[in-house]
């Protein structure tokens, strides 16, 4: 039934059938091919679902839509479908489905298109068999079906809706879409043929709280019985409450501040480096996170597969900064300017570099950019130094590396420092297109090294993901990536 | 009348040109390419400018200009360019809340600004006067999302009785009116308070006295309609302000409503909801602005009589 | 000397018995206090503040008010009183600045569609009247969003969207002044358009002006912070009392003196604005003399 | 019963400004006899419309304070009444018309009801009868009696004035106080408000206080004269007696200052300086600064009340035989340096 | 009193108009007059409020811009006169207003707004515009201590005073008195009254005097002009419009206005109604709807300003001889 809607909760709640959400920010549309934001995908990851299933801690199962898939040659997999699921207008999943949703995909020019760019196309068997042809042999691929963005879709339903379906969506998943309250509220309920049983709550509603003191405000007066993304501070004062149960999780976000390795001084190795060590990134993130974070030492969060651990980090060493300095030709430091757009964590590490950089003589402006006209200048190289971060969502280092290092993907395409490096070039070609997880692996650690070496970046911190529910909420369990995962959720 | 009304609402013709030709401007020099947004940042650069050329967006400023005016005479805003929902729709989704919002803050507003100006300037520079008008400006003194928080603060978490954001029921409603109602608050209390001292002193307040009337209907039958005027008129200005202006205490509070839909939609470029959006909040400002006028009529007779 | 000699020259008007009415006004003169010390402490900031607004102490985060730091430090340390102190600059230069941007333009678009009507007065006003229709908020995102943010752009776009304000005042003062007498007397001796506007018309406009204008200054400090909340204001480590704010605002369970205390000082600075403004309005307006 | 109605007896009353304080009507004295007509006449400033208030008791406080005094009308002390009583009589017994009759009505109320009103609140009546009695006000005063529901706007300003005439008498007052009604009037429009006045007045046996600074009108309406100056009366009596044997130094110099209809004069005689700054009145007689007839005495002392005759009444020393009289009747230089 | 008829006037005055455009239609404020003013004279001109005194007064110094009509002054044509020549005129022709605290700019000092005129025209050193102020200032009798006070700080007579001595700043030829006494008490009415007399004989001054006082105007001019609704209707010496008025406005006029004389009994003429609109003004005779001798004729046709005898002029068919037609 639909008649409950979100305006109908009372302020205080522990209702047994509902669980109210409270998230940061408005999903744009849950049409998973016209955007691939993170509100978006929180809530499509409850209504669809993907071929391959993703754990929470990122493990590709084979226990998504895709009862089972054969690698026939390393451009070719045979996928076999779970039969009997129903889309929640009543139809089956066929392979046509499948078809539909990637040939979709593409034409649409879907912003995470990119993911299955190795895709040429879908061979249609039968109705629950399908053969994926590849264009190249690409690693990460089977890990990308596991993707929100990759969700199928129901072809009939998606041609009724026309323009509109991302406002009526159709999917597999355990809960089916009924209300979007723009910039206020959305309600999910509970899809009883659900193919892997009903889910244990009955109804989701996700509230959109944008201040983060007023998400956890929410959660400790009970409007809400979950909240995502709690803020560094508040996590602190929810965490001290009896009847609030907080999770801190690693996440996949690396915050980099990136130099622009084509411009004066920053193409000399030793300023980059210099600059690494003038910073105490330790002390920054410390303040940046209130101690939520750990400490950089390269460029992929732990959590992401083939991330490079052993790398010893730069320290801060401010003598060695100044004598490095001093060989590049700058003895006296120079003038500079560190660009951020208005992301708060990211102005403070910049205020706190503006001063750490003083003491080896360089002085940075910071100029602070809106986000629109910040990711065209960056990536047009008007910079000097910039902040920015990445999340490697698929949990996968290519993900993570390729197009923020290889030197085809200067500019809007992620590698905003303009630093290329032939070998780094190669090993990322190489881990991205050898299926075998090994040599991905070896070539990984090298790139990682490389860069590390070269320091395109001063590597800064990974974000850990903070997330907290009312105690009688059980079943949650964050997600690596964000896109949590809410059918075993419920309050008790 | 209905000439002079049908006059004023042509009038609004003009104004509205005006204002969807400096929105235009505004964001046609606005830096970000929506084509960009739209894609992602991963698209490659071909596609962009495949989609720029579809967009239109490399047409030069009268053309499309010219598309978005005469696309919008039929009706047609355009779809937004985040969430692909036409424009309008998105609007007129958003647009109950913040009239929800404006009339309640307006409501508080005038419930707390008239009685206390009227009773301040009928007891000009006494202790009520003095401090009902402190009282007045510490409302308007406050930045909206610091009282914002400060309510959050007191209602939700040391008093638990009010819901601290959201939309939907009247106690959703409570602290985003009081927060915008109040910064009226002062502006309309002082209004009233020298539209009242102005009325007070008028010789026809001096016979209506003279005849024995008592105080208090000398006050609120002879002084008060006569000081409505200029009370109406801030009271209209303020709606109208409410209307666009609500922005911060929206974010404060996650109030569903279109100042806050513009500010997310400006910073996104998403062009076709700030053009309409801003037409659309410019139109009711105007519409209120004409009500107001027509309001004038109906309490002054002597303006009534220049209409027709 | 003859006694004709000073007055030949200097334009000195009423201005002394507005200054003495007001100093009457007790609340008005508490006012102009609060704002003649926040303008002195912004004027010797330097000699002023205990520390500088940018010296960063990054072991003593958001720490409460103490005798090294009497208002506390900030999320990175800094003294929030040199802050709030060197703010009061940042704050009060956006509102003047504002302030005057509008009320030159506004005041001169005004002046001569209320001098001239007709046409001029036509396309003047309704080009208000356009402005005057986009939430003035809006339209200041809008100009900071293409013009980029920090302090020069952000004082222009407060000023710009407060145009209308000063165009609708000065013409409405200016079409009652154009009508009186002493206009059609200074026409009488032969004065030309441009200097009874300049001698004859503005000097006597000014009066609303003021009022406005010292209104206008809390509204346009109230707008920067506003800007700068949403993320659209100065740069830092300029200290703006809006972005202080803003950005203490999610200390605000465990260490609210990082928002409160450059709240309080916005607070205080409008409140005191509000009071002068109000006071120059009775002291100005000889009608509500009592 | 006494046929005397109003009579006022060293009334004081001050208005504190910032300039300091107004002494704007100091000891006045003034007697007015049951349906007599008596004009108190003066120059601006002089306190008459401040009088008037002080009977009505709506002199405007704070700045304004009845001092001392009584208002003896119709054998009560008016100042002893509390203001509930005050106002009963107000509207009823004693009404008032205001100099200005663009601005004494209400713009935004008919003149129907603002008639009505006064009618409704005084006398037991229904609101038809009410309203009735309004319409034959109206027509009282040749206003169509369908105008009732037009506004005040919508009438020239000697029409409005007549509205304010049929508001006054309307619950028929014994004591009509006219502050200036027709100084805002032109001459020919005055002529018809003055000959309506007179006539209703007649009718209804009403006293009436006129309080003008035209001696012109004095002349054509009122039985008895008090000249004020800088707040007191300085003379009074019967009109004919008045303006043929002005006694007061002042009275006199007020006649020589207007221009005569039928004579001829080649120069005015005004009486030289200005009225005296309100907060800083002179000492001793208030007018001695002007009065030609001057000497050190009138400086230091005040001068009391004379009755040359029963009904003439004079304030000047001359009259107490304390200083000399005048030669010529005028004198006074004309043209009055700084 | 001896006016020199045979003397040239200084200005002269032909069928002046002068309309505004309002909301409610054309306001003919000034309809067609033709007078003349002869040097030394005084001009008085009466009339009821809005029926054009004053707009006859501005019109004539071209403060508005006529509609119609010609404005000779000493032999040139005002109406056509070129911007920069009109500040020329100005020099010879000056106003004085009615309202002494509206027509004094309340934030200039006494001596600045006497100077003004000097400094407009570029008139005199530092040191001779102090004298010169000076001067003025003991002219129209107002201490030289005066000179830096403000407007507010000065009662109405002494304003007044200074809006003389500014109308005569620049040696004026011409003077238009705006009701120069009408907001003013009687004694010190009578005092401008003389001190404007005084000036005229002084400086040989010409004057048009304007009020709505008919005892005013008949003391101090020459001649007075009777104006109704935007028109002459009678002009004649100042003798002659009180002994033998012709107009029967004139008539009425002088009738309504209460003399302070006991037992003046005067034969009243009450004229009913009010005046009406310059914006619908009645047909035929502007008259003909409170004349109490109407007569058939009158709607239909206006009698014009028509000269019954030497120095005496009337528009009205009953003053003028039966051959007479209406225009
Ligand atoms: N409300 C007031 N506040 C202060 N002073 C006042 C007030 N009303 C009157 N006065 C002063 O009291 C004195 C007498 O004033 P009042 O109005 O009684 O004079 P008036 O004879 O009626 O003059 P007018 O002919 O101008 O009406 C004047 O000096 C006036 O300035
Ligand atoms: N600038 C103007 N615009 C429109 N109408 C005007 C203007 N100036 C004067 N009038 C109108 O012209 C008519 C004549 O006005 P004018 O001022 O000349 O009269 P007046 O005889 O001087 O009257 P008063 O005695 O009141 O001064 C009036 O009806 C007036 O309203
Ligand atoms: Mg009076
Ligand atoms: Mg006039």
């Amino acid at each position: 039934g639909g008649a409950e809607t979100a305006s109908e909760h009372p302020a205080k709640r522990n209702n047994a059938e509902t669980l109210v959400v409270g998230m940061p920010g408005d999903p744009r549309s849950l049409d998973p091919h016209r955007t691939n934001d993170q509100p978006s995908s929180r809530v499509k990851k409850q209504i669809y679902d993907t071929l391959m299933y993703q754990t929470s801690d990122l493990t590709v199962t084979g226990d998504g839509l895709a009862e089972s898939y054969e690698v026939i040659s390393p451009t070719e997999f045979a996928f076999t479908l779970r039969q009997g699921v129903r889309f929640h207008n009543g139809e089956e999943l066929t392979s046509e489905d499948v078809k539909f949703t990637f040939e979709r995909m593409r034409e649409l020019n879907a912003p995470a298109a990119f993911l299955v760019n190795a895709l040429e196309r879908v061979e249609i068997i039968d109705d629950y068999n399908f053969v994926m042809h590849l264009s190249f042999p690409f690693g990460p691929f089977i890990t990308h079906l596991a993707h929100p963005a990759t969700a199928i879709l129901n072809k009939t339903a998606v041609l009724a809706a026309g323009e509109n379906y991302g406002r009526n969506p159709v999917g597999t998943g355990p809960f089916s879409f009924v209300e979007w309250r723009a910039g206020d509220s959305l309600t999910l309920s509970r899809y009883d043929d659900y193919f892997r049983g009903p889910a244990a709550s009955e109804r989701i509603i996700f509230r959109i709280i944008t201040e983060d003191t007023q998400r956890a405000i929410a959660l400790e007066t009970g409007e809400v019985d979950l909240i995502y993304d709690v803020g560094p501070n508040d996590y602190r004062d929810l965490a001290a409450l009896e009847e609030i149960k907080g999770f801190q999780t690693s996440g996949l976000t690396t915050f980099y501040m990136g130099f622009n390795a084509q411009k004066k001084p920053f193409d000399d190795v030793r300023v980059r480096q210099a600059i690494n060590l003038a910073l105490d990134v330790e002390a920054a993130t410390q303040v940046a996170f209130r101690g939520y974070a750990t400490t950089a030492k390269g460029p992929l969060a732990p959590t992401v597969q083939f991330a490079n651990t052993g790398l010893p980090g730069y320290g801060h060493d401010v003598e060695r900064a100044k004598a490095l300095l001093a060989e590049a030709g700058y003895p006296n430091g120079f003038s500079t300017s560190i660009w951020t757009n208005d992301n708060p964590v990211r102005v403070m590490y910049a205020e706190i570099f503006q001063e750490q950089l003083r003491a080896v003589g360089i002085t940075a402006g910071i100029e602070i950019v809106e986000w629109a006209p910040y990711l065209d200048r960056t990536a047009r190289g008007e910079h000097d130094m910039f902040m920015l971060g990445w999340v490697a969502v698929t949990g996968d280092a290519d993900y993570g590396l390729y197009s923020l290092f290889h030197s085809e993907e200067f500019g809007d395409a992620g590698n905003r420092t303009f630093w290329s490096n032939d070998e780094v070039d190669r090993l990322l070609v190489e881990g991205k297109t050898n299926p075998d997880p090994a040599a991905r692996e070896a070539a990984y650690l090298r790139a990682q090294e490389i860069i590390f070496e070269e320091a395109p970046w001063a590597f800064l911190a990974f974000r850990d993901e903070l997330n907290a529910t009312r105690d009688y909420v059980q079943g949650f369990e964050p997600h690596t990536a964000g896109h949590h995962i809410l059918y075993q959720v419920y309050n008790n | 009348m209905y000439k002079y009304i049908l006059r004023r609402v042509l009038l609004l013709i003009p104004v509205m040109l005006g204002v969807s030709f400096v929105v235009f401007t505004i964001m046609f020099f606005t830096p970000g390419d929506p084509a960009k947004l739209l894609l992602g940042e991963r698209a490659p650069e071909s596609e962009v400018q495949a989609l720029r050329t579809q967009m239109g967006l490399d047409d030069p400023f009268a053309i499309q200009y010219g598309r978005f005016l005469f696309n919008a005479l039929r009706g047609d805003l355009g779809r937004s360019l985040v969430t692909r929902q036409p424009a309008a729709l998105e609007l007129v989704n958003r647009f109950p809340a913040t009239l929800q919002l404006a009339a309640a803050g307006v409501l508080v507003a005038v419930l707390i600004g008239i009685p206390i100006g009227i009773v301040s300037a009928t007891r000009q520079y006494s202790l009520f006067d003095t401090f009902s008008m402190i009282f007045a400006l510490i409302g308007v003194s406050m930045p909206n999302f610091w009282q914002g928080i400060m309510m959050v603060l007191l209602f939700s978490i040391m008093l638990r009785v009010l819901p601290s954001s959201g939309y939907g029921t009247p106690a959703h409603l409570v602290m985003p009116a009081l927060t915008i109602g109040t910064s009226s608050a002062a502006t309309i209390t002082r209004m009233t308070r020298s539209s009242m001292l102005e009325v007070i002193r008028q010789d026809y307040i001096r016979t209506a006295r003279a005849k024995g009337l008592s105080e208090r209907v000398v006050i609120n039958r002879h002084a008060l309609k006569n000081a409505l005027i200029p009370i109406v008129t801030v009271v209209g200005l303020q709606f109208g302000y409410l209307l666009g202006g609500a922005v911060l205490t929206e974010t404060i509070f996650s109030w569903p409503g279109v100042g806050r839909l513009m500010v997310d939609a400006i910073r996104q470029r998403d062009y076709p909801v700030v053009q309409g959006g801003v037409l659309l909040l410019a139109l009711t400002f105007s519409i209120v602005n004409l009500f107001v006028d027509i309001l004038y009529a109906y309490i002054d007779p002597r303006i009534k009589a220049q209409y027709k | 000397m003859l006694p004709a000699t000073k007055a030949l020259t200097a334009h000195r008007s009423q201005w002394a018995e507005v200054w003495r009415r007001l100093k009457q006004n007790r609340m008005a003169m508490a006012g102009l206090a609060v704002i003649g010390i926040i303008i002195f402490t912004a004027l010797f900031a330097e000699v002023i503040a205990p520390y500088g607004y940018r010296e960063q102490n990054l072991t003593r985060i958001a720490d409460p008010p103490s005798r090294e730091h009497l208002l506390g430090t900030d999320d990175l340390g800094r003294d929030i009183l040199s802050r709030i102190i060197f703010g009061a600059r940042v704050s009060l230069q956006v509102g003047f600045v504002a302030v005057s941007i509008a009320l030159i333009a506004g005041g001169t678009l005004g002046a001569l569609s209320g001098f001239y009507g007709g046409n001029i007065d036509n396309v003047v006003m309704r080009c208000m009247d356009v402005l005057l229709a986009i939430p003035s908020i809006l339209l200041a995102i809008a100009i900071v969003s293409a013009f980029g943010g920090g302090l020069v752009n952000v004082m222009i776009a407060v000023g710009i969207s407060n145009i209308p304000v000063y165009a609708r005042i000065v013409k409405a003062s200016v079409i009652s002044i154009k009508e009186q007498e002493f206009i059609e007397a200074a026409r009488a001796v032969g004065a030309s358009d441009f200097r009874i506007i300049t001698k004859h018309i503005l000097p006597n406009s000014m009066a609303p002006i003021i009022v406005q204008g010292t209104l206008g200054v809390a509204i346009a400090i109230l707008s920067a912070a506003g800007l700068s909340f949403i993320g659209l204001g100065i740069e830092p480590p300029t200290p703006e009392w809006g972005a202080m704010l803003s950005s203490g605002r999610h200390l605000i369970r465990r260490s609210p003196h990082v928002a409160t205390f450059p709240g309080l000082a916005i607070v205080i600075t409008i409140f005191a604005l509000n009071l002068l403004g109000d006071g120059l309005r009775d002291a100005l307006d000889p009608r509500l003399k009592q | 019963m006494s046929d005397i109605l109003l009579e006022i007896k060293n009334l004081n009353v001050t208005y504190s400004t910032q300039e300091g304080v107004v002494q704007a009507v100091e000891n006045l004295d003034l007697q007015l006899k049951r349906g007599e007509s008596l004009g108190l006449v003066g120059e601006t400033g002089a306190g008459k419309t401040t009088t008037a208030l002080s009977i009505m008791q709506l002199v405007p406080a704070p700045p304004g304070r009845i001092e001392t005094g009584e208002i003896w009308f119709d054998g009560e002390d008016l100042l002893k009444k509390r203001s509930e009583e005050m106002r009963r009589i107000r509207g009823n017994r004693i009404s008032m018309i205001f100099q200005d009759p663009m601005t004494s009505l209400n713009p935004v109320l008919t003149v129907g009801f603002q008639i009505t009103e006064a009618i409704t609140l005084h006398q037991n009546l229904t609101a038809k009868q009410a309203e009735g009695q309004a319409r034959d006000m109206l027509k009282l005063v040749g206003i169509p009696e369908g105008r009732v529901d037009d506004y005040p706007h919508e009438f020239s300003g000697g029409m409005r004035q007549r509205v304010g005439i049929a508001m006054a008498l309307s619950c028929n007052p014994r004591l009509l106080i006219a502050d200036e009604p027709t100084t805002a009037l032109d001459v020919t429009i005055q002529a018809q408000v003055l000959d309506l006045m007179k006539r209703l007045r007649e009718e209804f046996g009403t006293s009436l206080l006129l309080i003008t600074h035209d001696l012109g009108v004095v002349a054509e309406v009122c039985d008895s004269v008090a000249i004020m100056y800088a707040g007191s009366v300085v003379e009074h009596s019967t009109t004919p007696r008045l303006f043929e044997t002005p006694r007061h130094p002042y009275t006199r110099g007020l006649f020589n200052s207007i221009p005569s209809l039928d004579e001829e004069v080649p120069r005015l005689k005004p009486i030289k300086g200005l009225m005296p700054d309100p907060t800083n009145l002179p000492s001793g007689c208030r007018f001695h600064p002007r009065c030609p007839q001057a000497i050190d005495l009138c400086s230091t002392r005040s001068p009391a009340h004379t009755d040359l005759n029963p009904e003439h009444h004079v304030q000047c020393m001359i009259y107490e035989g304390l200083v000399p009289g005048p030669d010529e009747p005028d004198a006074g230089k004309a043209q009055e340096g700084e | 009193m001896d006016r020199a008829t045979q003397k040239d006037p200084i200005l002269s005055v032909r069928n002046l108009r002068q309309f505004f455009e309002t909301k409610r239609g054309t306001l003919k404020a000034v309809n067609d007059i033709s007078f003349d003013i002869y040097p030394g004279e005084t001009l008085g001109i009466v009339g009821e409020s809005g029926c054009g005194k004053s707009t006859t007064g501005r019109s004539v110094l071209r403060l508005v811009e006529p509609t119609g009509g010609n404005v000779v002054f000493q032999g040139k044509e005002v109406t056509t006169l070129p911007r920069r020549e009109i500040r020329n005129f100005r020099r010879d022709a000056q106003i004085i207003f009615q309202d002494p605290f509206a027509s004094l700019d309340p934030r200039m000092s006494i001596a600045a707004i006497i100077a003004e005129p000097f400094e407009i025209f570029n008139l005199y050193s530092r040191t001779e515009r102090i004298e010169r102020v000076q001067e003025l200032m003991s002219l129209v009798g107002l201490s030289s201590r005066l000179a830096n006070a403000f407007p507010h700080e000065l009662d109405g007579g002494r304003r007044q005073r200074v809006g003389v001595a500014r109308a005569l700043a620049l040696d004026p030829k011409f003077v238009v008195c705006d009701e120069p006494v009408s907001a003013l008490d009687v004694s010190i009415q009578a005092q401008i009254l003389n001190l404007i007399q005084d000036l005229q004989d002084r400086l040989d001054l010409t004057y048009m005097f304007i009020s709505h006082d008919l005892s005013v105007v008949r003391h101090i001019s020459n001649r007075v002009a009777v104006m109704y609704l935007g028109k002459i209707v009678e002009i004649t010496t100042y003798h002659k419009i009180f002994t033998e008025p012709r107009h029967p406005y004139t008539k009425a006029l002088l009738s309504a206005i209460p003399i302070p004389k006991v037992g003046a009994k005067r034969e009243r003429i009450i004229l009913e109604g009010d005046v009406p609109s310059p914006i619908n003004p009645p047909r035929g005779c502007i008259f003909s709807g409170r004349c109490p001798f109407v007569m058939d004729r009158c709607k239909e046709a206006a009698p014009r300003l028509h000269e019954t005898e030497p120095e005496h002029r009337v528009a009205c068919f009953l003053a003028h001889n039966e051959t007479d037609q209406p225009e």
